[in-house]
């Protein structure tokens, strides 16, 4: 363990710890502009995390896509709805609840997890080392990611096109094509 | 063309009328010749079949293997052949007296009503004709729905309240029972055939042959063994003819008849003989009969009483399965051709009644044996066959149900068959007795020129009755044919060749 | 001299380096993180800050809902058409060594023909979605912020 | 047309930057996506003199270097503010006259004004700022009109 | 050319109607994409049954997308299950499409129904994704295609009624959340085996023992998939999506949907875990079982109660569902076939349940059970094929409902069940209660007044016929379907590692 | 380490996966019980991002670099398919988000509120209060 | 490298700080104000972090966000300011 | 020259421009912090994009040295350069037509630029 890797650690759990912030500050933001930006800043705050996992690829996506699309999309949305949640007592115990046991569960099974990071863990062993052994010779590029996404898995990324296709056909289908309203009444102002 | 054949075309001409009858549906002449050519045809096509059974031969055919190891097929036994023969041969009469009535009455949708009359006996058929207890259940099924827009037919809320009842008690009773009993007896003993000596025997543990039969007991809902029995009544708001046919021929009687076969052919007499499995089925059947009879005496709708009547005579068949003794299968059996003779006579004469006086109480008829002396004479002759008095047929199979009971050492029940004829005579001979000594009552109503107006029902109606009637006497006297016919019933495992 | 003349003319320099950026991301997926999706993202990006400066009427003149929507089905058909091409040449679905000589570059080629149709695909999609949410109201006039 | 070429020239350069690989493959790639994003800028009507500002001369670095050093200076200043105890501001929004001709050298103006701590643009009017100040020394009148002079160096047309 | 379609039969399968929803959004107009889509399905239909033809004798195909080895690449493997899967959805699909064209013109205005058709193609490629795939991930990729397709498609129905809008919205927070759900089981499978394969995952999930990980994986994935299959607590979506959806949409989520998260369900549950540990199988036998008995009756309840044919057939597939569950929590061969049974015969049935309501829409203008009196008199034909379908719901023989009571009960009975036998059975007579409810509104209310309704056209009679026909054919004669689904269910048995097997 | 009944090590190996089940979990909450769509939604790409955040951190490697390879020999990399699941995930992500913005915008038009209760509220009205049957069109 | 730690902590400090603010509010003006600058302190964190774990060679992410930041902030006053003040702003044609 | 001189220099350059950088980002945040207004902070915010960044970008390059990771660090700080300004005024410009006004105003010379027909809301 060298002074960087510590240091890597630390700066994981400080993310992390502003990452909880953060997704408190969302909880209890009742302005939904704020709330959009925090979802900005959220993923942008887990961007950073990916980096430091190593995961650069999905660093940038995860940057392109919090601070660029959802926001905007985000924005856009809140244009032609409002800007404050309503304040509505409601019952959290039964939120609470499904949530605690869902957690409870997910640190369960963590508990016989591989340890984070070991060289030996099944996930290191198995596929992945193929994956990074044959793709010089298989593919002849060096962003591994990119050969398995596009080679090795290529299926997968030709499913995520088709999502992001149907993502298309299904706000088109709601919104119009033509862009222009196509039923009448809509709070131009509330 | 061989007996298969024959077999199919008897299932096949009432299945296919109601096609024939929805196409002519708009002459309502042409569509009651139909009607009526199809019960004669079916009675010709049936008639051959039975005249080969009796020489012995069993005609049997399979159509189609529904799922490995089920198979949708046809065997023809006496016992089968027999309600077969009932059905059929009711039919004609019914067909004509149906004719009568839905015209006397004016009712609606005659069309439809012709259409599940046919399905109905189709049905009828197809049970009687089943070489398994799958295909059993599903003609079983079927009569059950097709009947369910007969019950209904009037579409008054009484009508569909009833006819509410009636599927809900049958369909519960044969879903929730009969159906697992089946699955159960196919599990066990790997086929639902119909096999001499019944199929259970060495297969299934006697501990479980008491629930297994319960299953089937209270699963056959048609039999209307009490607690099941409420659908029966409630199914008098039908047409007279419907109640005639299918409520005291082709519906209860499909009930008992799968009794019977249960009995003899699952379980077999001598495994239910030998394990005791129906002595509780032989006191429930009991306690029906008198149950249902004394609640009859309270009953002051004619159809009612008949229904409640029906209901008591019905386990006597129940009975005569339960007792495991040969005879009790015979007399059960004989039951189904006597009582059918005098319950259609009965209920065609009700529904006479209601056709031409337009009467349902008992409370009513007073006086008017007079106006309809030939309908409440045959009413009198039913009454009696049901009563069991000789010369009429019912006497035959009370005494071979008593003996039954002797054999089987059961001597209390000799008693309960005893009392509940006399619970018979009571609750029966009042009616024709109103009828014929009693003065009709002032009707401020109508008034006298109301009354002045009944005469007998029309002439499609009385000949039935007529001939229903005279049934009941000719068949006390041919009954040791009958008797002979029935004794075929093979009621031990057939010795491997 | 509008009221916000300094963001039109930062925006005049940003644009076209940012589409350059963008394709540059698209094309060296292979090298270094990036890749079809990200480009297309920025690229998109780039569209929307100039419809937010000139107004989504300007941007629907230059880049049509219509042409957008047909281009993201032909991304989806070029992906998809590389795989049916190599399984006419006698492949599998999508196995890139039909496609050349050298196993090498025949898999290279099939990544950057299928990145294309990725980055094409959905730098249209998020345009489109965006001018479906900007457009859906009344318009938003140039001056009106 | 030369405006399409300057373009096409620094997207070129900015493509070579970026990428740092030199297999034609690439480079033709480069080019032609370099093509794309000046064809896509004038179906924009982007090619005019705000976003290929050819026009602007190479004192343009020496501005920026002159620049830093005012920014150091604000930066400090505001810091100071900043760090002091008891926090003591003199906001004031104020009008500067802009002598400049062409709308860049407006931006240059205006961001530079922007991007020196205590000053930022607030809004844009013809020939004149509104800018808002921290303290009394940043809305000082002199210093704007120097960086307008250097400015104006910059713009000439 | 033959050799080569052969060869990439499975690939067509899914590939085929992907590469046609672009190019059926591009073609513009209603009508002509609405024959592009049909031609596409039934061509997509043929490819299944060729599949199907090819798996029924027991072999299993396995493609290797890109051609890469198979750990490393996505691998499609078709055995007799999910051949039996693709063959309901394919034919699904090609019947559901020629019935869409006059319901669509009716409630989808026209210059949206090509988007229609194409996210309704988009659905179909989602959906023979999943079922078709043998890669875990890959599932996860298939599924949300077809969930936003889904969504688009049951949000289109608030031309009609504003309310899909909320329904399609709450499905998609709880689809995304089941989707999310199954991410998390997937991640904790592949993190304890380093493999994505199904096939691969099922041999080294027995190499590297139980462990809580595994446990949670297996309850992360049956939640998840619980959540769009609409395991009972979980079913809340379900309702009101499929009641405010287009009519032709209901029809065919209703017969797919559901039945291919089912499959992946069983793919699970038997082929990856395979019951080594006592964990999983209590996990079913403790806590799904009692649930799938519970939403036999509680749907059904609730079903009786519901005056929107659509709503109430929609709690009627909740309880359905409640069937094709128990029959798997058995564990044994007969309650799998009896489950792989009822997937064919519940999606024959209720699609051709939901294609009635469509026709009642169409010419009543409303699917209200108090406003359809009489309309068994004036739409004889549509009528009658809701009365066929209420009894194969209900489970009478001669229908295909029957065939799966009948196994279910026999699988439960094999086990000594008794109590789950009577309540199977019993819940089979809540049916008739709310299939009778509109059997008798249909014949025996007299008609609202002044109402005019004609027979629905032929274009929608005919499918929803065909299905009336596979459902009394199959009930006739289940010899094809109870083997396809027996040895599917051997094969499935055959291939996991059940503890208790002899 | 482990008389004390504190394995330091079994810790290390897994505070990063308990740090993102408790963000799961903030995340979830936030879906289930907030009333207001659009936060809803919001809830919902936490709880995704944060199961990113499980993949991704179970293919990091300690000592390990980002799986682009470089000349240096004897580099250890980071595992790549987490990496490729997450971008595929991040994208579907995305659409989801896309299709349930859209969705949101459509119910204000419709029901003029974006806030759940008074959704159900006017639901319940169209069912019970106006006496319209149940299978009626409301356009 | 202890430097690019160093400054990592130092720009973690400052962003603490701006999500202070940005939490706080009070107007909508200052969140966006935070979160350019939090957008700003990203990029240099990344730029940062890219050091820090060895691959500086990767500062693309940290670029894209330079750029993305941008229309991001530029996008949220466009749409707060339309949907709060659109109305009470006279159309171009009244001025 | 000595490649360890070279080295200590670089290092030397970086770690003062880091120093001094990392100071003015620290004072820049704690500025955005405890600043009264808007209006205030907006010149905070400036401390941090401008100098701040650039700086910390400067002392990256020279650790990089001529490579093409400092021509990227080039790009980031001209593209930060741009942006940081420009998106400050446009806050600025916002809150100011939203009518938000700095607290303690010493100096308004609002209308001047504005004219006559300034919206009532915009004069505050």
């Amino acid at each position: 363990m060298t002074a960087n890797l510590i240091g890597i650690a630390i700066i994981d759990i400080v993310f992390f710890t502003l990452l909880v912030l953060t997704a408190i500050a969302i909880l209890r933001q009742r302005n939904l502009f704020a709330v959009a930006m925090l979802s900005g800043v959220f993923s942008l705050l887990s961007a950073g995390l990916f980096v430091t996992l190593d995961a650069m690829d999905v660093a940038f996506t995860e940057a392109a896509v919090g601070a660029g699309i959802s926001t905007v999309l985000m924005l856009g949305t809140l244009a032609l709805t409002s800007r404050d949640e309503a304040k509505r007592p409601r019952s959290a115990l039964l939120p609470l609840f499904v949530c605690l046991v869902a957690g409870a569960a997910l640190v369960y099974g963590t508990l016989d997890m591989p340890p984070f990071g070991a060289v030996d863990n099944p996930i290191q062993t198995h596929v992945a080392p193929e994956y990074i052994a044959r793709t010089p010779t298989d593919i002849g590029i060096p962003n591994v990611v990119a050969a398995v996404l596009a080679s090795y898995r290529g299926f997968d990324t030709l499913g995520e096109v088709v999502v992001v296709f149907a993502a298309l056909v299904a706000v088109l289908l709601m919104l119009g094509t033509s862009g222009r309203r196509t039923n009448g009444k809509n709070g131009k102002e509330e | 063309m061989n007996n298969a054949d024959l077999l199919l075309l008897a299932i096949a001409i009432p299945a296919l009328t109601p096609f024939l009858l929805a196409a002519c549906g708009k002459q309502p002449n042409l569509r009651d010749t139909v009607s009526v050519l199809a019960s004669i045809a079916t009675f010709a096509a049936v008639l051959p079949l039975l005249l080969a059974v009796i020489d012995g031969a069993r005609p049997a055919i399979s159509l189609i293997e529904v799922m490995p190891g089920l198979v949708l097929g046809f065997e023809i036994e006496p016992l089968g052949m027999l309600f077969a023969t009932v059905a059929s041969g009711l039919w004609i009469p019914t067909a004509l007296y149906s004719i009568g009535y839905m015209r006397g009455a004016h009712e609606k949708k005659q069309t439809r009503f012709a259409i599940c009359f046919a399905i109905a006996i189709a049905s009828a058929i197809g049970i009687a004709f089943s070489g398994n207890l799958f295909t059993l259940f599903i003609f079983y099924e079927v009569l059950t729905i097709s009947t369910y827009p007969l019950v209904a037919h009037k579409e008054t809320p009484e009508a569909k309240k009833g006819a509410r009842t009636y599927l809900a008690i049958l369909m519960t009773t044969s879903i929730l029972f009969l159906l697992v009993a089946l699955i159960w007896t196919w599990n066990i003993a790997g086929t639902t055939e119909f096999r001499a000596g019944g199929i259970l025997d060495g297969r299934l543990d006697p501990v479980y042959a008491p629930f297994l039969l319960a299953l089937f007991a209270f699963g056959i809902g048609k039999a209307a063994l009490m607690p099941f029995h409420r659908w029966l009544p409630a199914a008098m708001v039908a047409p007279t003819p419907v109640s005639a046919l299918l409520h005291a021929v082709a519906v209860v009687k499909a009930g008992v008849f799968t009794m019977l076969k249960v009995g003899t052919y699952i379980f077999g007499v001598g495994f239910l003989g030998k394990t005791g499995a129906s002595d509780w089925l032989v006191w429930l059947a009991a306690a029906s009969i008198l149950i249902a009879s004394i609640v009859a005496l309270t009953k002051d709708d004619l159809k009612a009483r008949l229904a409640y009547s029906t209901v008591s005579q019905l386990s006597y068949i129940t009975l005569g399965m339960a007792l495991a003794v040969q005879m009790g299968v015979i007399g059960g059996a004989m039951h189904i051709v006597t009582h059918a003779m005098g319950k259609i006579a009965l209920f065609m004469c009700a529904g006479a009644i209601y056709v031409a006086a337009h009467k349902t109480k008992i409370s009513q008829l007073d006086g008017l044996g007079r106006k309809m002396p030939v309908t409440f004479a045959c009413f009198t002759i039913a009454a009696l066959s049901i009563i069991g008095l000789p010369p009429f047929a019912g006497a035959w199979s009370k005494w071979y149900l008593m003996i039954a009971a002797a054999d089987a050492n059961q001597l209390i029940i000799i008693g309960v068959l005893m009392v509940s004829s006399l619970l018979n005579v009571a609750y029966l001979l009042p009616i024709p007795a109103r009828a014929f000594f009693l003065k009709p009552k002032e009707d401020k109503a109508h008034g006298d020129a109301a009354a002045s107006r009944i005469e007998e029902a029309p002439l499609l109606c009385l000949l039935p009755i007529c001939f229903a009637a005279l049934g009941c006497i000719v068949l006390f006297f041919t009954i040791g044919g009958l008797y002979e016919y029935l004794l075929s019933i093979p009621i031990r495992p057939e010795s491997l060749p | 001299m509008e009221h916000h003349s300094i963001l039109r003319v930062v925006s005049k320099l940003l644009i076209p380096p940012m589409l350059v950026y963008a394709l540059y991301v698209q094309f060296h997926g292979e090298y270094s993180p990036g890749g079809g999706f990200q480009a297309g993202v920025v690229f998109a990006a780039a569209f929307v800050l100039y419809s937010l400066v000139h107004g989504i009427d300007a941007l629907t003149r230059v880049a049509p809902p219509r042409v957008l929507h047909a281009l993201a089905g032909l991304g989806v058909l070029i992906f998809a058409g590389t795989g049916v091409v190599t399984m006419a040449l006698g492949d599998a679905y999508l196995g890139y060594y039909a496609l050349g000589e050298h196993p090498q570059h025949a898999q290279e080629w099939g990544i950057v023909v299928v990145e294309f149709g990725v980055g094409m695909t959905v730098a249209t999609v998020m345009l489109s979605l965006f001018i479906a949410f900007a457009s859906h109201t009344r318009k938003l006039d140039d001056k009106d912020w | 047309m030369t405006k399409a070429l300057g373009l096409l020239v620094a997207l070129f350069a900015l493509w070579l930057a970026l990428s740092g690989y030199f297999k034609p493959f690439l480079l033709i790639v480069g080019f032609l996506s370099c093509l794309f994003t000046v064809l896509l800028a004038r179906r924009m009507n982007l090619l005019d003199d705000e976003a290929v500002p050819l026009q602007l001369r190479l004192t343009l670095p020496l501005y920026w270097s002159w620049l830093g050093g005012e920014i150091f200076k604000s930066a400090l200043a505001v810091s100071k503010i900043i760090l002091s105890p008891r926090i003591v501001l003199d906001q004031q929004l104020i009008a500067v006259e802009s002598p400049l001709k062409t709308d860049m050298g407006h931006v240059i103006f205006a961001n530079s004004i922007t991007l020196t701590p205590g000053t930022a643009t607030v809004e844009a009017a013809p020939g004149k700022f509104l800018v808002h100040a921290l303290t009394n020394e940043a809305a000082s009148a002199e210093a704007f009109t120097e960086m307008a002079r250097r400015v104006a160096v910059v713009e000439t047309r | 050319m033959m050799s080569l379609i052969e060869a990439n039969l499975p690939a067509l399968q899914v590939v085929l109607p992907l590469v046609a929803a672009p190019l059926c959004a591009l073609l513009g107009r209603g009508d002509r994409s609405w024959a592009f889509a049909c031609l596409v399905t039934f061509v997509t239909f043929a490819v299944s049954v060729a599949l199907f033809a090819e798996t029924y004798a027991g072999t299993i195909i396995s493609y290797r997308m890109g051609g890469w080895e198979i750990p490393l690449g996505i691998e499609y493997r078709v055995d007799r299950l999910n051949a039996f899967v693709l063959l309901i959805i394919s034919g699904s699909a090609a019947l559901v499409l020629p019935y869409a064209r006059r319901i669509v013109a009716a409630e989808i205005p026209a210059e949206r129904q090509p988007l229609f058709y194409t996210a309704f193609l988009l659905c179909i490629t989602g959906l023979l994704g999943i079922t078709i795939t043998g890669d875990a991930f890959n599932i996860f990729v298939f599924l949300e295609i077809s969930s936003l397709a889904t969504y688009a498609l049951v949000a289109s129905g608030s031309w009609v009624n504003k309310r899909a809008l909320t329904a399609a919205y709450n499905y998609l927070i709880m689809g995304t959340v089941g989707a999310t759900f199954f991410v998390i089981g997937v991640g904790m499978l592949y993190m304890i085996t380093g493999t994505l394969n199904l096939a691969d995952l099922a041999v080294r999930i027995v190499e590297h023992g139980d462990s809580s990980t595994l446990r949670m994986g297996f309850v992360f994935i049956l939640i998840g998939i619980g959540l769009k299959l609409a395991m009972f607590p979980l079913h809340l979506w379900l309702p009101n999506a499929y009641a405010y959806a287009p009519s032709a949409v209901t029809a065919f989520l209703a017969a797919t949907a559901t039945k291919a998260a089912v499959y992946v369900m069983l793919r699970f549950m038997f082929t990856v875990f395979g019951f080594d540990y006592e964990f999983q199988a209590d996990t079913l036998r403790m806590v799904v079982l009692p649930l799938a008995v519970i939403a036999m009756f509680a749907a059904s309840i609730v079903a009786i109660f519901q005056d929107n044919l659509k709503r109430m057939l929609a709690y009627s597939s909740i309880a359905q569902i409640g069937y094709i569950l128990l029959g798997l929590t058995f564990l044994t061969e007969t309650g799998l076939t009896a489950s792989i049974v009822h997937l064919f015969n519940h999606a024959v049935t209720k699609a051709a349940l939901f294609m009635v309501a469509g026709c009642f829409v169409l010419s009543a203008g409303t699917c209200s059970i108090s406003k359809l009196g009489g309309i068994g008199r004036d739409m004889p034909w549509t009528t009658a094929a809701f009365v066929v379908g209420g009894l194969s719901l209900i489970g009478l023989p001669l229908t295909v409902g029957f065939i799966s009571k009948w196994y279910l009960v026999l699988a439960a009975l094999e086990l000594g069940w008794w109590p789950v036998a009577l309540m199977i059975m019993a819940s089979s007579l809540l049916a008739i209660i709310y299939v009778w409810r509109v059997i008798e509104a249909a014949y025996l209310q007299p008609a609202p007044e002044g109402v005019v309704r004609k027979e629905a056209p032929l274009s929608m009679l005919i499918p929803t016929w065909i299905f009336i026909g596979l459902s009394i054919w199959f009930g006739i004669n289940a010899m094809l379907t109870s083997t396809a689904a027996g040895r599917a269910a051997s094969a499935l048995i055959d291939s996991s590692h059940i503890l208790w097997k002899e | 380490m482990s008389d004390l009944g504190i394995d330091l090590d079994y810790i290390m190996g897994r505070y990063n996966y308990w740090l993102f089940c408790i963000l799961m979990m903030t995340g979830l909450y936030i879906t289930v019980s907030r009333g207001n769509l659009i936060k809803k939604i919001v809830g919902l790409n936490i709880f995704q991002t944060a199961v990113f955040m499980l993949y991704i951190s179970m293919g990091k490697v300690i000592g390990g670099t980002a799986p682009i390879l470089t000349e240096v020999p004897e580099t250890i990399y980071s595992n790549p398919l987490p990496h490729v699941l997450i971008l595929t995930a991040i994208v579907v992500g995305i659409a989801t988000t896309a299709v349930a913005l859209a969705l949101v915008v459509r119910i204000r038009e419709s029901y003029g509120t974006i806030e759940e209760d008074e959704i159900l509220e006017l639901e319940h009205d169209m069912d019970f209060g106006s006496g319209a049957a149940q299978g009626d069109p409301v356009a | 490298m202890a430097m690019f730690l160093a400054i990592t902590a130092a720009l973690f400090v400052a962003i603490v700080l701006v999500l202070v603010r940005l939490f706080a509010g009070p107007t909508l003006y200052d969140r966006v104000l935070a979160v350019n600058t939090f957008g700003t302190l990203t990029v240099l964190v990344l730029s940062a972090l890219g050091f820090v774990t060895e691959r500086p060679d990767f500062l693309d992410i940290a670029m894209l966000y330079a750029l993305v930041n941008f229309v991001g902030t530029i996008a949220i006053l466009k749409f707060f300011r339309y949907r709060s003040f659109g109305r009470i702003r006279p159309e171009p044609e009244e001025r | 020259m000595d490649p360890a001189l070279i080295d200590f220099a670089r290092n030397l350059a970086t770690a003062i421009a880091f120093i001094v950088g990392g100071g003015f980002i620290l004072v820049g945040s704690l500025g955005l912090v405890r600043l009264p207004d808007v209006w205030s902070r907006i010149h905070a915010a400036g401390i941090i994009d401008t100098i701040g960044a650039e700086l910390i970008l400067i002392g990256m390059m020279f650790q990089t040295g001529l490579t093409q990771t400092t021509l990227k660090l080039a790009l980031i700080g001209l593209f930060l350069f741009i942006t940081g300004p420009t998106a400050t005024h446009a806050v600025a410009n916002a809150s100011f037509i939203a009518g938000i006004r700095p607290d303690r105003l010493k100096r308004n010379e609002s209308e001047a630029v504005l004219g006559e027909d300034t919206p009532e809301e915009m004069k505050a």
